[in-house]
Formats: C-alpha cells, sequence, structure tokens
C-alpha cells in the first residue's frame, strides 16, 4: 500500500542545532497517526515541513505520489494538507461562519461557474453544517476574536474540515483546554471522517493513545519507535526516552 | 461599508457626513466686486506660507504700502482688498484663487509668487473674465489677453546680462540652474542670448546642467564639475533657500575665485542677509536696485523703511507697481469699472512711472519693456547691499 | 588621498566623495533620533524635522562667529530640543499604545503647527548662521578647496556616531535601549514605566536632532523647509538601515550621503531620480533594508 | 435589533447627505460648487488609499502616482481620442491600473512602513518625471486650457461649475457603489481575512499575493478614475498636484474616517481636503498652523474614529478568562519590529 504522505531523510537545522536529522514518516490514507516525544524532539518542526512553512535542508515531502517539496503552504492545503495550530489561528474580525467560508473557498467549486456570489454561496452552504458538528451554531454571527478559546480550536477544526483536506495535522490541539473542553474535543476529533488521514502531535497520552492507530516517537530530532500505541505504550526504550526527557 | 462595522464608527461617519454639508453650505454668496458704497474688491493671492513666504509676503507688503499712501484708494475708489494664501503652488493656489474669484467677486486678481501657479489660476481667469495683473511668476500661456505682469518675463535677465558677460569674460562661461521651468526660462534666456553674440559655454555637453528642485541642498558635486570644465566665469539663477546654499557653498569651494554673473533674485531681499560675506562682490543682474536715483524710488525706498526693516526688494516694487497700474487702470474705466473694463484700461495706460524708472507693457507679451541694471554686492554702511554699478539692456517685445 | 590626486580619472570626484561623508553622517546625527524613536520607544514620529529645526534656528540666532557662542548654541539647541521631545512624548501618551498611523496623524499636525510657529518666530527668511572665524572659510585637501567647517564637522561626527555607538554597546541604558529593540514587553514587564522609557527616548532624540541641528546648521541651515527636508531623508535613511539598527542606519545614512554627492556627480542627469530609485531598489530587494545582510547592534 | 435601528438611522442619513449632495450646486455659490468637485475628487483617490490601508493592510503614501496617471493619460491621450467623459475615465482608469500593476513587484511582497517608504518613493518618482518630461507633461508648470468634456455622447459639454460638480458627483457614487458592493462579495472577505491574519489565510490555501496584487491594481483604476475627474473640475494639473502633501493629507484623511470604511475614507479625506482649501483661502498664511492644530485636536476629540482604526487594525480584546489571547498581527503597523 503507497503512502498517502511520506517524508525521506527529513533534515533541518537551526545554526548548529540539528532540529530534525534523516526523519522518514509514512501515512496512509485514512489514518490516524500520533507523533510523540519529548520537548524538542523536533515534532513541531516536523509537522512545519509537512505543511511547507519550514523548508528542509535535506530530503523531500512526498503527498499523494508527487513531490511537493518546492511547494508552499499555500499550494499544499490546495491539495490537501490542512492544520490546526498549536494556538488557535482565525480572523478575529471575521464572524465565524465567515472564517469557515474563507476555509472552504480555495476548494469549492461551484455548480453554477460564471455566476457571480456562487463560489461564496457554496462556501456557505458548506459552512452551516460544519459549525453544526462543531457545536458553534449559537455563536455563527459572532466575530471569532470574541470567542473563548475552546469555542476558537472548534472553530479552526471546522475551518481545516472546510478545506476538504485528505490530511489533518494536529499541532496540541488539546493546550489550553479545560478537563470538560478536551473531552469534546477528542469527541469531535472520533467523529472525523474516515477518509481524512490525522497527523497529531499531542502531549497528552491518554488522547494519543485514544484517538491513534499508529504512534511514532521522536528524540532529538530522529525517529526512535513506531507502532502501534500498545506496542508503544508497552515499550521500555519510550518509557526511558520520556523519562529522560522530562528530566 | 465592511459587515462587522462597530457601531461607535457608524456614528461618526454619520457626524462627519453632517460636519461636510455644514462646511459646504455655509459658505455663502458675498455679491459682486463692486458694492454700492463705490468700494472696489482686489484679490492678492501670494505666498504667505510654505517655501516661497518670504517672497507671498515682499508682494503682500508691496502692494498694501502703496495702499496706505494713497489713502487706500485706487482709481478713486476705497479697496476691499482680499488676501488669500497660494501656499507651495497650484494645489493650494487653484482653491484659494477660486475663492477670490467665485465667492468674493473681485474686479482684479494680483501677487502670484509661482508660474505653476499662474498656470493652474489661467482656466479661471478667461471662464470668470477677470484680469491679472501679476507681481512675480509668469508661464508660458497661449492667450495673454486677460494676463499683465509688472514683473518681468523669465528669459529677460539673462537676456540682459548675456552681452556684458561676453565683453568681459575671458573664456567660457559655465552655466546652471535649478530645474524647474522658472529655472529652464531662465538658463534658456542667458544661453541662447550669450550663443547669439557668440559667447560659449563651459558645460562640457553645451548644454545648462540642472539641478533637482527643490531637492538640492548640497552644490559640492556640481562646483567639482565646474572646476573641471575650466570655465572663466558662472552664470546661475536660483532663489530662496536654494540661492543661500549656493552662495555659501560657492564661497568655501575650490571655485571661489571665479566670477559668479546672476539673475538678481541669487542676492535679492532676505537672502543676502542669510548669505553675508560669502555674497560679495557677486554681480547680478535685475530690473531694480533700491539705490537708483529717482524721485519715485526715493519716495518709495523712505515709505517702505519706514514700515519695515531694510530695503524693498524687487518684488515688493512689482508688487507696488500692480497697484499703480490698477489704480490708473481702475481711473480710467469709468463710473463702472467692471473687470472687462478695467482689462480694456490696462492696455490703453501708455508710460509708467514707476521707482524702477519709467516702463511700459509690451503690447505682445504683456510684460514690462523696461530697463535692466547691472548690481555687485558690496559694502554698504555696515551691512552687504546690492550697488548699481551699470546700465544693461532695455528688453522687452 | 595624496594618491588619489594624482590619478586625472578620479581627481574630479574626490571631493564629491568626500563631501558625501560629511552629508552622510549629518543625516546619520539627525536619523539617529529617529531611530531610538522607531526601535524603543514604537513611535512612528513625524515632527522629527521639526526637532532638527529647532537646533538650527538656535543656532541662526546665537552664533556670533565666536567659540562660546557655539557651545551656548550647542548647549541651548540640545535642551530646547530635548524639551520639545519630552512635550512631544506628553502629548503622544494617550495615544501611545496606539498604532503608528494615529502616531502619524498627531505627530504630523505637531511638526505642521510648530513649524509654522517656528517660521512666524524667526521670520520667513532664511537667517544667516555664522560659524567661528575660524572655520569660515576653505582649506586645501589633496589638491582641492574644501569648506573648513565641513572637515571639522566630519571628526566631531564621526566622534558623535562612535560616542552613541559605545553608550548602546556598554552602558545600561544602552543595553535597556538594546532590549527594547529585541522585545519591548519583555522591558515593560521589568517595571520601567512605558511612559517615562516613552519621554526618556523622545528626549534623547530631540537632544540628538538639536545638536545635529546646532552643528548642521551651516550645511542644512534653517528655513521653511528644513523641517521636511530632514525628515524625508531621515526616514529613508531609517528605514533602509533596517527600522531599529544603529550601525545599519549609519551604513545607510553614508550610502544616501554618498548618492547625494558622489552619485550626482557621476550620473548628473539621473540626480533627481537618484534618491528615490536608490531607495525603492534597496527596500524591494530587502525587504528589511541594508541591516539584515549586515547583522547589526 | 438596536443594530436595526442604527442601520436605517445610518441609511437616512446617508440618503440625507446624498440628496443634499444632490441640490448643493443650486443652493451654493459657484466657488463651492468648485471646490466640492474637486474635493469629491480626492475623495475619490481617498477610497482607494482606504481600500490598501483599511481593507488590504498596506498603508501606502503613494495613491497619487496612478491618480497622476490617470490624470496625465486623460489630459494628454483622452482628450485626442474623444471629448466623452466615460472615454476619458475608461482611458484614465486603465492609465491608473496599468501604473499599479508596474508596481505591484514592488509593493506587494513588502509589510508594513516598508510599504509606506516603498509607495512613497514611487510617488515621488512619477512626480519627478511628470516635472522632467516637458514635451508630454508641460513640465514643473503643467498642463493649462483642457478641453471640457462631455459626460456623454450627444450631451452638450461641462461649461458651469453646476455641471462639473454634478458630473464628478455621480462618477464618485457609482465608483463608491461599485466598491462597495465588490466588498460585500468573497474579494471583500478574502482581503479582510487577509489584514486579520495573513499567515493563516495562506494556511487555508489561498493566494495571498494574487490577491493583494489584484486589490493593488484594482486601487490604482480608481484613483486613476479619480484623475480624469480633477481633470475635468480643474481643467488644470501639475506635478504639485500629486505631491507628497496629497498623499499625507489623503492617509491622514482616511485614518481619521476610520481605516477600513469606505464611507468614513470618503468623508474623512473630503473633510482633510476641504479644511485645507478652505483655511488657505480665509485664514492666509495660518493655514499650516491651525490645520496642524486640527489634527492634533482630531486625535483627541474623536477617540472613537481613532480607537476605530486601532480596533480594525488590532484583533478585538478577547473575554479575559481565555488562558492565551490571540497574537497580535497588525499589518498596517510595523510587524518587522516585534520580529
Amino acid at each position: 500500500m503507497t503512502c498517502l504522505l511520506s517524508t525521506q531523510d527529513v533534515s533541518v537545522r537551526y545554526g548548529s542545532l540539528a532540529a530534525l536529522a534523516g526523519v522518514d514518516l509514512c501515512i496512509h490514507d485514512g489514518q490516524r497517526h500520533a507523533l510523540i516525544g519529548p520537548n524538542g524532539a523536533g515534532k513541531t518542526t516536523l509537522l512545519n515541513v509537512i505543511g511547507g512553512s519550514t523548508r528542509p535542508q535535506r530530503g523531500t515531502v512526498r503527498f499523494d505520489g508527487r513531490d511537493v517539496s518546492r511547494l508552499g503552504p499555500a499550494a499544499r492545503a490546495r491539495r490537501g494538507i490542512n492544520r490546526i495550530h498549536q494556538r488557535p489561528a482565525v480572523f478575529p474580525t471575521l464572524t465565524a461562519t465567515e472564517n469557515v467560508v474563507v476555509a472552504a473557498l480555495p476548494r469549492v467549486i461551484p455548480r453554477r461557474r460564471w455566476w457571480p456570489g456562487g463560489r461564496r454561496r457554496t462556501a456557505q452552504h458548506r459552512a452551516g453544517p460544519l459549525l453544526d458538528q462543531m457545536g458553534l451554531a449559537d455563536v455563527a454571527a459572532v466575530p471569532a476574536g470574541h470567542l473563548a478559546h475552546g469555542q476558537r480550536r472548534q472553530l479552526e477544526i471546522a475551518m481545516a474540515l472546510a478545506g476538504r483536506p485528505r490530511l489533518l495535522l494536529l499541532d496540541e490541539p488539546a493546550a489550553g483546554l479545560s478537563a470538560t473542553e478536551v473531552g469534546r474535543l477528542a469527541e469531535l476529533l472520533r467523529a472525523l471522517p474516515r477518509a481524512v488521514a490525522v497527523l497529531l502531535v499531542e502531549h497528552r497520552l491518554d488522547l494519543v493513545y485514544a484517538l491513534s492507530d499508529t504512534v511514532t516517537v521522536l528524540r532529538d530530532g530522529q525517529t526512535l519507535a513506531a507502532g502501534t500505541p500498545d506496542e508503544i505504550r508497552t515499550s521500555p526504550l519510550v518509557r526511558q526516552a520520556y523519562a529522560d526527557g522530562v528530566a | 461599508m465592511s459587515l462587522t462595522t462597530p457601531r461607535r464608527s457608524r456614528a461618526l461617519t454619520a457626524t462627519l457626513l453632517a460636519l461636510v454639508l455644514s462646511v459646504s453650505t455655509a459658505c455663502g454668496d458675498d455679491g459682486p466686486g463692486t458694492s454700492a458704497s463705490g468700494s472696489i474688491k482686489i484679490g492678492l493671492l501670494a505666498s504667505l506660507s510654505g517655501t516661497y513666504q518670504a517672497v507671498g509676503k515682499e508682494i503682500r507688503d508691496g502692494f498694501e504700502l502703496y495702499l496706505a499712501t494713497h489713502d487706500g484708494k485706487l482709481g478713486g475708489r476705497k479697496v476691499d482688498l482680499v488676501v488669500a494664501d497660494e501656499g507651495n503652488g497650484a494645489a493650494t493656489a487653484v482653491p484659494a484663487a477660486t475663492k477670490l474669484l467665485k465667492q468674493d467677486r473681485v474686479v482684479a486678481l494680483t501677487g502670484i509668487v509661482g508660474g505653476g501657479s499662474v498656470a493652474g489660476v489661467y482656466p479661471l481667469l478667461n471662464e470668470t473674465k477677470v484680469p491679472l495683473v501679476g507681481s512675480n511668476g509668469r508661464p508660458e500661456l497661449k492667450d495673454v489677453s486677460r494676463i499683465w505682469h509688472t514683473s518681468y518675463l523669465s528669459e529677460e535677465p539673462g537676456a540682459a546680462i548675456a552681452q556684458h558677460v561676453r565683453d568681459n569674460v575671458k573664456g567660457s562661461v559655465y552655466a546652471i540652474g535649478p530645474d524647474y521651468q522658472g529655472g529652464w526660462d531662465e538658463l534658456r534666456g542667458f544661453t541662447d542670448a550669450f550663443a547669439k553674440v557668440g559667447g560659449k559655454l563651459a558645460n562640457p555637453d553645451g548644454k545648462t546642467t540642472f539641478t533637482p528642485f527643490p531637492a538640492t541642498t548640497n552644490f559640492t558635486p556640481y562646483f567639482a564639475r565646474i572646476k573641471a570644465s575650466g570655465a572663466a566665469a558662472v552664470y546661475t539663477f536660483y532663489a530662496g533657500s536654494a540661492a543661500v546654499d549656493f552662495v555659501k557653498q560657492y564661497a568655501q569651494s575650490e571655485i571661489k575665485d571665479v566670477p559668479l554673473y546672476a539673475a538678481g533674485f541669487l542676492t535679492e531681499g532676505g537672502v543676502l542677509n542669510a548669505q553675508g560675506e560669502a555674497a560679495r562682490d557677486i554681480y547680478s543682474v535685475l530690473n531694480y536696485s533700491p539705490d537708483l536715483d529717482n524721485a519715485e524710488n526715493r519716495a518709495f525706498v523712505a515709505a517702505w523703511k519706514a514700515k519695515h526693516d531694510g530695503s524693498p526688494t524687487t518684488y515688493a516694487l512689482a508688487s507696488y507697481d500692480a497697484a499703480a497700474v490698477l489704480d490708473r487702470a481702475i481711473g480710467a474705466a469709468g463710473s463702472d469699472p467692471t473687470p472687462e473694463a478695467i482689462n480694456a484700461a490696462i492696455g490703453q495706460l501708455g508710460q509708467i512711472a514707476s521707482p524702477r524708472g519709467t516702463w511700459q507693457f509690451s503690447t505682445t507679451t504683456h510684460s514690462p519693456v523696461q530697463k535692466w541694471y547691472l548690481r555687485q554686492v558690496r559694502q554698504d554702511g555696515r551691512a552687504l547691499s546690492n550697488t548699481v554699478v551699470g546700465d544693461l539692456a532695455t528688453v522687452g517685445r | 588621498m595624496v594618491v588619489a590626486a594624482g590619478t586625472n580619472r578620479i581627481d574630479p570626484y574626490l571631493i564629491p566623495a568626500l563631501d558625501g561623508v560629511a552629508y552622510g553622517l549629518l543625516v546619520f546625527v539627525a536619523a539617529s533620533g529617529l531611530v531610538f524613536c522607531f526601535g524603543v520607544a514604537n513611535i512612528l514620529n513625524l515632527a522629527h524635522g521639526l526637532l532638527y529645526a529647532i537646533g538650527g534656528y538656535t543656532a541662526a540666532a546665537l552664533l556670533d562667529g565666536g567659540w562660546p557662542s557655539l557651545a551656548l548654541a550647542l548647549a541651548v539647541g540640545v535642551l530646547a530640543a530635548a524639551a520639545a521631545g519630552v512635550l512631544l512624548a506628553g502629548l503622544l501618551t494617550p495615544v501611545a499604545a496606539g498604532n503608528h498611523l494615529t502616531q502619524a496623524l498627531l505627530t504630523f499636525g505637531v511638526a505642521l503647527a510648530g513649524g509654522s510657529l517656528l517660521v512666524a518666530g524667526f521670520g520667513p527668511d532664511d537667517p544667516q548662521v555664522q560659524v567661528p572665524a575660524a572655520l569660515d572659510g576653505s582649506v586645501v585637501v589633496a589638491g582641492h578647496r574644501y569648506a573648513a567647517y565641513r572637515l571639522v564637522f566630519i571628526v566631531v561626527a564621526a566622534v558623535i556616531a562612535a560616542a552613541l555607538y559605545l553608550m548602546v554597546r556598554r552602558t545600561r541604558a544602552g543595553m535597556l535601549v538594546r532590549a527594547a529593540v529585541d522585545d519591548a514587553e519583555m522591558v515593560a514587564c521589568l517595571g520601567v514605566s512605558p511612559a517615562r522609557i516613552r519621554a526618556g527616548v523622545l528626549a534623547a532624540a530631540g537632544a540628538l536632532a538639536g545638536a545635529a541641528g546646532v552643528l548642521g546648521a551651516p550645511i542644512i541651515g534653517p528655513g521653511t523647509d528644513t523641517a521636511d527636508t530632514v525628515l524625508l531623508l531621515s526616514l529613508v535613511v531609517v528605514v533602509l538601515g533596517g527600522l531599529g539598527s544603529m550601525a545599519g542606519t549609519l551604513l545607510a545614512a553614508l550610502a544616501i550621503g554618498e548618492i547625494q554627492t558622489l552619485g550626482v556627480a557621476l550620473l548628473p542627469s539621473a540626480a533627481p531620480f537618484l534618491l528615490f530609485a536608490a531607495m525603492a531598489v534597496v527596500l524591494a530587494v530587502r525587504a528589511r533594508g541594508l541591516a539584515t545582510r549586515w547583522g547589526a547592534t | 435589533m438596536r443594530d436595526e435601528v442604527i442601520r436605517r438611522g445610518r441609511g437616512a442619513v446617508g440618503a440625507l447627505v446624498l440628496a443634499g449632495l444632490v441640490v448643493a450646486p443650486w443652493v451654493v455659490d459657484d466657488y463651492t460648487a468648485a471646490i466640492l468637485a474637486r474635493t469629491l475628487a480626492l475623495a475619490l483617490v481617498g477610497v482607494s488609499v482606504a481600500l490598501l490601508t483599511g481593507v488590504a493592510g498596506m498603508p501606502t503614501l503613494g495613491q497619487t502616482a496612478p491618480y497622476a496617471a490617470g490624470a496625465y493619460a486623460c489630459a494628454v491621450l483622452g482628450s485626442q481620442i474623444s471629448d466623452v467623459g466615460v472615454v476619458q475615465l475608461a482611458v484614465a482608469a486603465v492609465a491608473g491600473a496599468v501604473l499599479a500593476a508596474l508596481t505591484v513587484p514592488l509593493v506587494v511582497p513588502a509589510r508594513g512602513v516598508i510599504v509606506l517608504m516603498i509607495t512613497l518613493a514611487i510617488g515621488e518618482l512619477v512626480v519627478t518625471v511628470l516635472g522632467r518630461w516637458r514635451s508630454v507633461t508641460g513640465g514643473t508648470d503643467g498642463l493649462a486650457g483642457i478641453a471640457p468634456v462631455r459626460p456623454f455622447w450627444g450631451l452638450p459639454v461641462l461649461a458651469t461649475d453646476q455641471a462639473r460638480y454634478l458630473y464628478t458627483l455621480i462618477v464618485v457614487a457609482t465608483l463608491v457603489g461599485a466598491v462597495l458592493l465588490l466588498l460585500r462579495t468573497r474579494a471583500g472577505l478574502l482581503l479582510r481575512a487577509g489584514r486579520d491574519d495573513e499567515t493563516r489565510l495562506r494556511a487555508s490555501g489561498h493566494r495571498v499575493p494574487l490577491q493583494l496584487s489584484g486589490a493593488h491594481v484594482a486601487a490604482g483604476a480608481i484613483a486613476g478614475a479619480a484623475g480624469s475627474l480633477l481633470v475635468v473640475a480643474q481643467q488644470y494639473i501639475s506635478p504639485a498636484d500629486f505631491g507628497f502633501d496629497t498623499s499625507a493629507l489623503l492617509l491622514l484623511g482616511v485614518v481619521i474616517g476610520g481605516t477600513a470604511s469606505v464611507g468614513g475614507a470618503l468623508v474623512g479625506a473630503a473633510l482633510v481636503i476641504a479644511v485645507r482649501d478652505w483655511l488657505f483661502g480665509v485664514l492666509p498664511g495660518h493655514a499650516p498652523l491651525v490645520l496642524g492644530a486640527l489634527f492634533v485636536a482630531t486625535v483627541y476629540l474623536l477617540p472613537t474614529g481613532v480607537n476605530r482604526a486601532r480596533g480594525r487594525l488590532r484583533p478585538p480584546s478577547a473575554p479575559a478568562s481565555q488562558p492565551d489571547p490571540p497574537p497580535a498581527r497588525d499589518h498596517a503597523t510595523v510587524p518587522e519590529l516585534r520580529a
């Protein structure tokens, strides 16, 4: 089975610091893949490389059978790589609906192509159900800057889904959420369409084990281990790595 | 407006709109130029703020001096002088002139420092059929039927001095000036006349060097080029702060011993004080000097010195003469001095006695046919001043 | 310079090149205050040219051709411009947290009003500036005549530039300044009141501009357009220098000085376009100015 | 519900103002009509400045460049092709758009204060070219005696101040209406989103530089059209009409009006220009002093307008309970300084 996304030998250096040193990764269609590791292991850098906001010094990124290494974030988003940021990135002066419409527009094919406003209307049709699904129907007309943190997180997920992603990059989605909000988030993520592959970076291991079917452990910019959640949970190697990282 | 416009800003927008309307409707109609009591409205437009305000204030003071010494009357009628600010050029001059012509309904317009401002006001004059007796700037215009100038045409100073420079300079002359219409005309006047009498320019390409205006405050690189050209003399035209910079830097440059000839504005009025010693010995050509010996000039200079520090300039003189022109024209225009009648009367004036000597309007250019003087900056008592050292040509068509 | 004097092709450009240094250093001293405003207090101060003009008019009013008058003019000019800076800081307090466009609106208004007050006070004519008699002449440099004052000015301005560099590098205030350029919020957390930083920075900016105005009066003299000229040159230099870097500003100022003198001497027909064309090209090529390339303060 | 009341109130005020502007030429004297026409042309440039500064987040000092291109194209080219106003308007708009398109590679990659400086340089360069290209532009003295236009085929030429004013008003109203409509479409939505957070917009897959280029060219076309109106209103143009003062005053007017609101920009720019022109007439010699004082007073007296501008450029403050406020990304200010 071919990979939807694969990285080969990706290396990123910041001065003398090697953030990533030859990482290979493969994510299949619909796979729920988690990326864990101690602080400074290079998880966010790897997400940036896949998302296109960081250029690796070495290595290639392939998506859907094509080399996308030279494409920027916008071009990758149009091909179906969407991302949730560590701090929810929404457009603060736009309403929740407008936020989703903006996110949906690049991948909208209007029914009547040359009809003025057709694209926007189609995007608008897509926004309603997504906001419902994320439990944001009540605040659809509220500027995103006025939403609570948890709501903005949900809004960002709605925006990511509006772009019809084939791969969703989640960068610590539970950061800054209360316990009840994390529960809601887990439900929402579990309810994601099966066709969407997910690459999840998360510190809360309970969430990782609950949501993923494959886990890759990074340490010092290198792949330390990979396997099912059960294998990783019991691996002494991983425990050791975490203990070091925490210490 | 945008979808998420906060409420208070809408209120603000509405308030602003209301303000605009109230401002625009508050400007009422002031009635015609000649009121029932027999007084007459004259508009004076001059730079009273911005770069050229030194010249603009001389122009205002010159006109007001004439009024003050003539009972505030022109042609026997009490004058209501409406002053407006020309600012830095056409962008501000046009609305100010529009106010004078269309709201105040003046019967004649005078002043205007910049040639560009005159060009900008020109369509308005044609539309309102009001004559302009300008006292300074004069652009090239197709139709001068309503335009009169008591000053000069920009190419005349250079044309007047060319023969003198040819006779007295042994060698080629370097021509340099500011890069705008006034500078082009001033320098062209000199170079054309100079070439006609067989003079040779020292400029490497045989063309005048023009310096960015008003951006140039440092003339040192140009002095290096003049030095390299081996010129025996320099002819130039600058005015205002550029004149100060040019003269001061010239005096400290490596060409400080090369004789400097200039259109008189280089050392005229306030700039001479700022230049100080650096201006000593500079030769210049101008249509006026305060030390001219005639009755009109003695009266003019005495009246000026009673009100102001220092001596009057050619700018003040031209404005004083503009008032004199209007005085006689309004008097000759009959019982109903309409703008058209005044304009016609100006054309019939003939010889005009003036502190600069007698002059008259050219029938083709509507600018003075007048004598030009050679002046040199010399010690006069405790101060330096422009001293007349000879008569030059009488110029004008 | 002696070597250059021998070769004919370089010779005519020697004096312009030297003059470019004098001009560039003047622009640097004038602009350095604006760098502080911009980089430390994050204020877009369009009244900066006014501070220079205050120094210039002070010089014109006090200089009488003697050395004591120069010292007096320098002291008074620096104090007056610094006081004007503090006043400006006070005026800016209600909008300090606002964006640059609001600050621009306020400082532009101050510059317009203050400029016309200055001209109203000192008259519309350019005033005479009398430098000490010993400097009011020319000296021979490598076979060329050059203004003595400008030669001395190069030395003095270089000393000021060096002193500024040492101050920013070595003193506690300088460290605060550098820290503020790096991270304004962090300095605020250190317990230094932003209002006091703002007043201090604008006073320093005023003092520098005032000093430049007094010392530079024989080069860019006081007059109706001085404030605008100096503001425009300073803005160009600060932006080219990378917004907040002293070394970048110095480089940019010297480059502007040479463009205005040597560039004009080499390409006289392109003279009117040189300054802004150079600026557009540099900004377009390197949006962050020269400083990123040379990694500065 | 209060929103509804306010919207209606605003609509009523707007209609009232428009009605006032329409009847104005019959109420006021020639002078006021002439000044209003000129002011409307400049206010339209103000709209293009607002489109770039407030809506697209590119604060500009260079909109006088396409404005000048439009004016000169109209005066030099347009008047030779036809004396019909709409033709000249089209020529001017195209000229403005072409000039804006030429400067896209300089302007669009830049941000914040750098945009201000690059556009300043472009404006100054264009004015310099206008002053030196004597054979075409008439040099620094400008072009006088431009032939009057007829608004449409078969109509009489605009010979009075009233007629010129009404023509200007109709064109400005039409173009501003078109801009408002455009901003209601997806283009307006995307521009606002880009001003909020450009990186985020890229992350969603939008071609941001393309959108900004489009906005820049559109703003250029509007400024160019305004240039044609200036020619009609003034029958004379010179480089002095397009100097740095004009750019600065327009930007300030737009700030006063609230950078992101087209209506506010129109009114703010009109107010600033009208006050300036008025002051030069009634307070000779003191106009800059009073104008400067007015700017300072504006900052203090209209805190709503100023806060408003701030509010548009910074995200609104979030509820106190939330752990991490959104990062302040203000393109219209100086993100570079915080880097």
